[in-house]
């Protein structure tokens, strides 16, 4: 279980630091520093708050971010990693991607002698430095606690569509967990990823409850498929099926904290912390300093009593209350700045 | 050289009983009997609460090909209608969460902002004599981007942070209840604004002069204008109407949703085109009509229903609604070519 | 030997178009196909020239039974048509030297490659083949922006150039004007010469008496009768009609009421020379004039389509500019459009939709009453066919212009203005249009426009003619002469 | 045009040379213009790399757009080359990993698979009649359900288990090299192929018999039917053209993506629509045609191209993409309008 720390010292902590270290930059930040950010996808929360951590982190570093989105188009997205390496920028980093897409592309890179940081990508070059959330890791354990909260057995629903690397992901650490715990019934899978994810989730949880009047529990794991699963439960006055979702934002908090949501945990990083962490881990290959070649973030459990007891309303409140959230300590040396 | 026998009276009538009736009523008799399967096999199907949910789930879609029907009626085509929705879900968003507005003119707002572009699509139609999908297509580039504009990109609900101010206008409970409340404690609220647009626009467009007009301009621009028709008038109004019933939808959808989802609009352009298509064919009216496209929108809705209630992989439920489709069309036109 | 129809029928749903008609024209020969609105006539072209395919009995080329699958079969076995309708003439979006390869390149004759220039030379001799005389931009410009007898012209032109074995002309002088025509008749008979067999359908008998060597009467989808020559317009309107339509009693004495409608100082074009006009109560006039001559610009400033250049029209003493039909309907002007395919006709819709479209008033509509008034208009009219409810492409060409023209028959109108009413109708028809006519002007002023000086004479008390923009002569009819009035339509 | 005696001059394009040329190069001009912008404002854009990179990124949704352009010409409308492409590359995927068939097996197959997809949609139009919209529409379902049957709906790549077993064909080299090789180590090979279907199709269209019969068949149905056109073969043509190019353009893509990406081929409808819309306005030739529409596909490439080099936030490029898209309206049509 997951508990803040005191309040006082996060909070601190949480405020960007001033920027008392700026003036020891090195020099070649000074001038300013180019560093390319290919996505894949840049629309919903999780993004969003991930670009915001990357442009806070940037800034303070002095580091000029050039940003492109594919919008899920892969192509696209080998395109805009293309013109990145064309553009000789000091540092690459990769948001995502399909492994047989930017995989080569990520070689190139590094064969033009531009450092590559890799999020969320399989990626075998060992030049690259790759960060991932343990989504596998994610999966088992959300799954585990919906266990815990359905009392060992009964049926669950389950949202999931293949072919989204993190999801898939997660999926694996499901998976064991269903094999490890023989009560637990997985009576419907389903799901929709779309342009409009939430709502299109929505219409065939409302099937799905109709069709399972025992149902327990969902395992929605990612955000916009739990807010779907969540409004269907609500306007079919279900409220006593447990949502257990994964990840996290401001919007998701007011979902999760809202009087009689079923929406009981979620696992979690900050996405803004995962952002952040990606710069600063390109700042240090740019600046040619050490740094593991894997970098992993773990995530949090949250579940809806640690908000309600917290009455956090925000992402920024949950982050003076979970200091866990922020791995200040990944990725970083003297020289970056605290945030 | 001579006049012969005196020719017979000629036989009025049409074509076979069977046959009309097959391309009358086969299609709906599919329908029929597709819903019949579901309802035979699933008895959760039936209960009274997941037919209120197919149709709840449908009116948003509806009400959106209703508005796409009465572009295709004066022989136009819509393609904004979905970014017209997405852009009015984040229309409301910015007047609730942003300036705080109450219900009562968050709504209006909203409409004027879809007879706005309505409008504004009729113009470059009518005026201009732009060509419809490119006049709509452009209209569609700029809702989209211009949805993204206020938040920067990101979704809009209570607690946004945007440039260090921090919005905490929230969803009022009576805008949350046009996507989510209930008439009589069983009817939800968006089923009513659904099933009276239809019927409204049904009256138009099958019983008065107006709806004649529609369709004649439709028919023969020249031929309804030397019969004294405004056509540019009227082609204006269809595309208003168009318009303002996307954005009805949108408003639905916002209040379904709950918080301004960047993207929302999106799936339903293709959605509310096919129900619009579908509602072509039935009756073998063969050209879009209201009872048609409500019909088509219902029946996609009880596929989407019925396929995750029998628990169908989401990877099979676009197939077995593409095959379904299919063999309607095959059903409706093959009949009438094999006579 | 050649192409020949035995036996064939056809059908459309229960509507028998043809019922066992066998004909045989003869190389050498111009056979005139003539009968009233819907008798057959269109229908047997197409089995021709292969746009349909007979029930039973046969399409014979040179004694043995073809199928033609298509018209390119047709055209392949030397068959070449002018359609009947104006919206098979042309393709809209191509140019007009497009159009006038057209066959050419369905067939692929000159070969794969037709860039536009490359076209132009053939184009043009195809042209010249009717004496058209066409600017290379005219030739590049999209033929949509040719008038409707323009687009006939090159229609004919097209068929023309082919060296038909067969010639099929369906009503191909509908739209043009006597000078146009007669071009098309010495083309016609030099065919003859060369061995054509043409097969000539039209209503105006003038062109029968002048063209024809032999004629096929048709009623009903029978063919009841073939005369050789000589024969007399009575045998033939006899077996058309089964008895002549009565003559168009004119009020004795014409007297004519007051002005309705005064044109003062009007320029139909921007360098014609302005002219006065009056319309007056209970009086048909009738305007003729070469085709371009301003007929339909007059019309249709009436009527609110475009405005005069100069002038002023005053309606009853009070001056009008309407800006947009809506607007002069208001007025009681009414006008039926010279093309009704483009200008009238709503396709998909039943006789019933296209006949009330303009004047139904109420706001809800109401099917039951429309239905009684639009079957007694096709009892006045005889028009033929299966019902109100039938759609408008199942009538035959001479019956859809019925419905054009009853459209506005419906309501009285204080003006009413018709443009080449008589386009197609059969000489019962028309006669049975110009009686309904007649009885309307007894609380209005009408006026009727058409380029053929027989039918205006036929129709109107008085008669003014156009030529450039302007008006040339003003008579009463019983002191107008054929003679006098094509000499000032040409002045 | 006139008879013998008074050729009386047809005025033809009938306007003024100022306005006539506004009218025909007015958008190309503004194009141009926001070409010469980025050119100027940012050297790196006009790197040859860079423009090499653009019309890489052009290629795939030029193809497809070239596909919908002629069956645009003939009047119809083809809704299903984004699930054909999609599914195309699928296939691809299917046959390379799962069947682990050599390239020169696998590109002859697509191919076939996008004719008769084309094909079928021809049938359905001109043999059962059924309204393009209708058919096409009714084929993208079926594709895009199909495309997820074979993998359940997980995106194909090397290692691919299903159902205990486990794939290990590859996307081989020889295959990967038409989406990414490079002719003369300069031009990727995409370029080619997009330049060589252009300019095939362009002479056909424009310079050949079969290109008026296209037309014809587009301007006026029946009257090219009584002129001797086959009607029936050319329009059945134009849609198997269509399959052909969208199934081409989806070889690309997946040699592109490298994986059998699901859902790769939907945003491909939209894309290639608006190409082919923007290359009506080019020219003020008000008719579907190739230039227009190679044109048009370049000019969006350049606008995404050079938005991101900018460094346009990405929530702004949609919004300035459909202003300058607005302004070419109005340019083209409102000066015809206003003279
Ligand atoms: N496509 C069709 N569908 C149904 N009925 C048709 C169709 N075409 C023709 N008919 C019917 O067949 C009959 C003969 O029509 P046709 O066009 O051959 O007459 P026509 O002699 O050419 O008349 P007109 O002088 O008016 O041109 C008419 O009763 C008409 O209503
Ligand atoms: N002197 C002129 N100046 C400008 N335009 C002219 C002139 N003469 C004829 N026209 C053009 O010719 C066209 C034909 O005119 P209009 O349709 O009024 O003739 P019409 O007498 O009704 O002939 P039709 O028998 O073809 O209907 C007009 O649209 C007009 O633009
Ligand atoms: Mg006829
Ligand atoms: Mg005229």
């Amino acid at each position: 279980d997951n508990t803040g720390g005191s309040s006082s010292e996060s909070e601190s902590e949480a405020t960007p630091a001033a920027t008392q270290e700026a003036a020891k930059l090195p020099a070649k930040f000074e001038t300013g520093v180019k560093v390319a950010l290919v996505r894949q996808l840049a629309s919903g929360d999780f993004f969003q708050q991930w670009l915001l951590g990357a442009q806070e982190q940037a800034k303070a570093l002095n580091v000029d971010l050039r940003i492109s989105d594919a919008r899920n188009n892969n192509d696209q997205q080998a395109t805009d990693l293309q013109r990145a390496i064309d553009q000789k920028p000091d540092a690459i980093i990769v948001d995502h991607g399909l492994a047989a897409t930017v995989s080569p592309l990520i070689d190139k890179a590094v064969e033009a002698g531009i450092p590559v940081v890799a999020f969320d990508v399989e990626t075998e070059n060992p030049e690259v430095i790759s960060i991932q959330q343990s989504d596998e890791d994610a999966g088992k354990r959300i799954g585990e606690e919906l266990v815990k909260g359905i009392g060992g057995s009964g049926d669950v629903g389950y949202v999931y569509v293949a072919g989204f690397a993190p999801l898939d992901r997660r999926n694996r650490g499901w998976d064991e967990v269903k094999q490890a715990n023989a009560g637990v019934k997985q009576v419907a899978k389903f799901g929709k990823v779309s342009d409009s994810t939430a709502n299109d989730t929505q219409e065939q949880a409302n099937a799905v409850i109709t069709a399972n009047p025992d149902l327990k529990a969902v395992l929605a794991p990612y955000d916009e498929f739990a807010k779907g699963v969540v409004n269907a439960l609500e306007q079919a006055n279900k409220t006593d099926v447990k949502v257990y979702g994964a990840d996290i934002s401001t919007p998701d908090i007011g979902v999760m904290t809202k009087e009689g949501s079923p929406w009981v945990a979620t696992i979690a990083t900050d996405p803004a912390n995962v952002g952040r962490v990606a710069v600063r881990a390109a700042a240090l290959k740019v600046n040619g300093d050490a740094i593991d070649r894997e970098v992993l973030i773990p995530p949090s459990i949250i579940t809806q009593d640690f908000l309600k007891e917290n009455s956090i309303k925000t992402l920024e409140d949950l982050r003076a209350k979970l200091p866990d959230l922020n791995t200040q300590d990944t990725a970083t040396a003297d020289w970056i700045p605290k945030s | 050289m001579s006049t012969t026998e005196q020719p017979a009276p000629i036989q009025v009538g049409a074509s076979q009983g069977l046959e009309r009736h097959i391309l009358r009523y086969g299609l709906l008799a599919l329908f029929a009997g597709v819903t019949l399967y579901f309802a035979l096999s699933e008895p959760s199907f039936r209960s009274f609460n997941n037919i209120v949910s197919i149709l709840q789930s449908v009116s948003t879609v509806g009400i959106i090909g209703l508005g796409v029907t009465v572009s295709m009626v004066v022989g136009g085509f819509d393609l904004s209608i979905g970014a017209n929705a997405g852009f009015t879900v984040m229309l409301c968003a910015i007047c609730l969460v942003m300036f705080a507005w109450p219900t009562v003119a968050v709504v209006p707002v909203a409409l004027l902002g879809g007879l706005l572009i309505g409008a504004l699509n009729g113009a470059l139609i009518v005026r201009l004599k732009v060509p419809d999908l490119l006049a709509t297509l452009g209209m569609l580039f700029v809702l989209q981007g211009v949805q993204l504009l206020p938040s920067q990109g990101q979704s809009i609900s209570s607690g946004l942070v945007l440039d260090g101010k921090e919005y905490d206008g929230i969803f009022t409970e009576a805008f949350l209840y046009i996507g989510r409340g209930r008439l009589f404690g069983e009817i939800p609220f968006p089923i009513i604004i659904f099933a009276a647009c239809a019927i409204a626009l049904w009256v138009v467009l099958e019983k008065t002069r107006w709806g004649r007009q529609l369709y004649a301009v439709g028919g023969n621009l020249e031929a309804a204008r030397l019969a004294g028709i405004r056509v540019d008038r009227v082609r204006m109004i269809a595309y208003i109407v168009s318009g303002v019933l996307a954005s009805l939808g949108g408003i639905i959808l916002a209040a379904r949703i709950g918080e301004g989802d960047v993207g929302a609009g999106s799936p339903f352009l293709l959605d509310a085109v096919a129900a619009a298509l579908v509602g072509y064919a039935v009756l073998a009216v063969n050209r879009p009509n209201i009872l048609g496209t409500t019909i088509g929108a219902v029946f996609l809705g009880i596929m989407l229903n019925g396929l995750t209630i029998k628990n169908f992989p989401y990877y099979t439920q676009d197939f077995v609604k593409g095959v379904v489709l299919m063999v309607a069309l095959l059903l409706t036109f093959g009949v009438r070519r094999l006579r | 030997m050649g192409v020949a129809l035995n036996a064939v029928t056809k059908s459309f749903g229960s509507t028998q178009a043809l019922r066992g008609v066998s004909l045989e024209p003869a190389a050498g020969e111009v056979l005139a196909v003539v009968g009233a609105n819907g008798a057959g006539k269109s229908t047997l072209n197409k089995l021709l020239s292969g746009a349909l395919a007979p029930d039973t009995g046969e399409v014979l080329v040179d004694g043995a039974p073809v199928h033609f699958n298509s018209p390119l079969d047709a055209r392949r076995a030397g068959v070449e048509t002018v359609h009947q309708h104006a919206s098979d003439w042309t393709i809209p979006g191509l140019s007009t030297a497009e159009n006038l390869v057209l066959d050419r390149l369905a067939t692929g004759e000159d070969g794969a490659w037709a860039s536009p220039r490359r076209l132009l030379p053939k184009a043009r001799e195809v042209a010249e083949g009717l004496g058209l005389h066409l600017s290379t931009a005219a030739l590049l410009d999209d033929v949509a922006r040719l008038g409707v007898s323009e687009r006939q012209l090159i229609a004919v032109a097209r068929s023309l150039s082919q060296r038909p074995r067969l010639l099929i002309l369906d009503e191909p002088t509908s739209a043009l004007s006597a000078a146009e025509a007669d071009r098309l008749f010495a083309i016609v008979r030099s065919l003859r010469e060369q061995g054509v067999a043409i097969l000539y359908v039209s209503h105006r008998l003038g062109e029968v008496d002048a063209l024809a060597d032999r004629v096929a009467v048709m009623r009903d989808g029978l063919l009841v009768a073939t005369f050789a020559k000589p024969f007399t317009r009575e045998d033939v309107v006899n077996a058309m009609l089964g008895e002549l339509a009565e003559e168009i009693q004119r009020p004795s004495g014409h007297v004519a009421g007051n002005p309705v409608v005064e044109i003062s100082g009007a320029r139909l074009f921007a360098d014609s020379t302005p002219f006065d006009l009056q319309l007056r109560e209970g009086e048909v006039l009738g305007l003729t004039g070469l085709i371009g001559a301003g007929k339909s610009e007059l019309l249709g400033a009436l009527f609110g389509l475009r405005p005069l250049p100069e002038g002023t029209i005053a309606l009853d003493g009070t001056p009008i500019r309407p800006r947009h039909p809506s607007e002069a309907i208001a007025h009681g002007v009414h006008l039926v459009p010279e093309d009704r395919a483009t200008q009238a006709l709503i396709p998909g819709w039943s006789v019933r939709g296209n006949a009330t479209l303009a004047l139904a008033r109420r706001f809800f509509t109401q099917i039951g009453r429309e239905r009684t008034r639009v079957i007694d208009l096709i009892g006045d009219l005889r028009v033929r066919t299966a019902g109100p409810e039938a759609p408008i492409e199942s009538l035959s060409g001479g019956n859809q212009q019925k419905v054009v023209v009853g459209r506005w028959l419906l309501e009285p109108a204080r003006v009413l203005a018709l443009d080449e009413p008589f386009r197609g109708v059969d000489l019962g028809a028309r006669r049975d249009i110009a009686a309904k006519v007649r009885e309307l002007a007894a609380g209005a002023a009408i006026v009727v426009a058409s380029a053929d000086v027989d039918e205006v004479l036929e129709v109107a008390d008085r008669i003014v003619v156009l030529s450039h923009g302007s008006v040339v002569q003003d008579v009463l009819a019983k002191d107008a002469t054929r003679e006098d009035l094509t000499l000032a339509m040409n002045a």
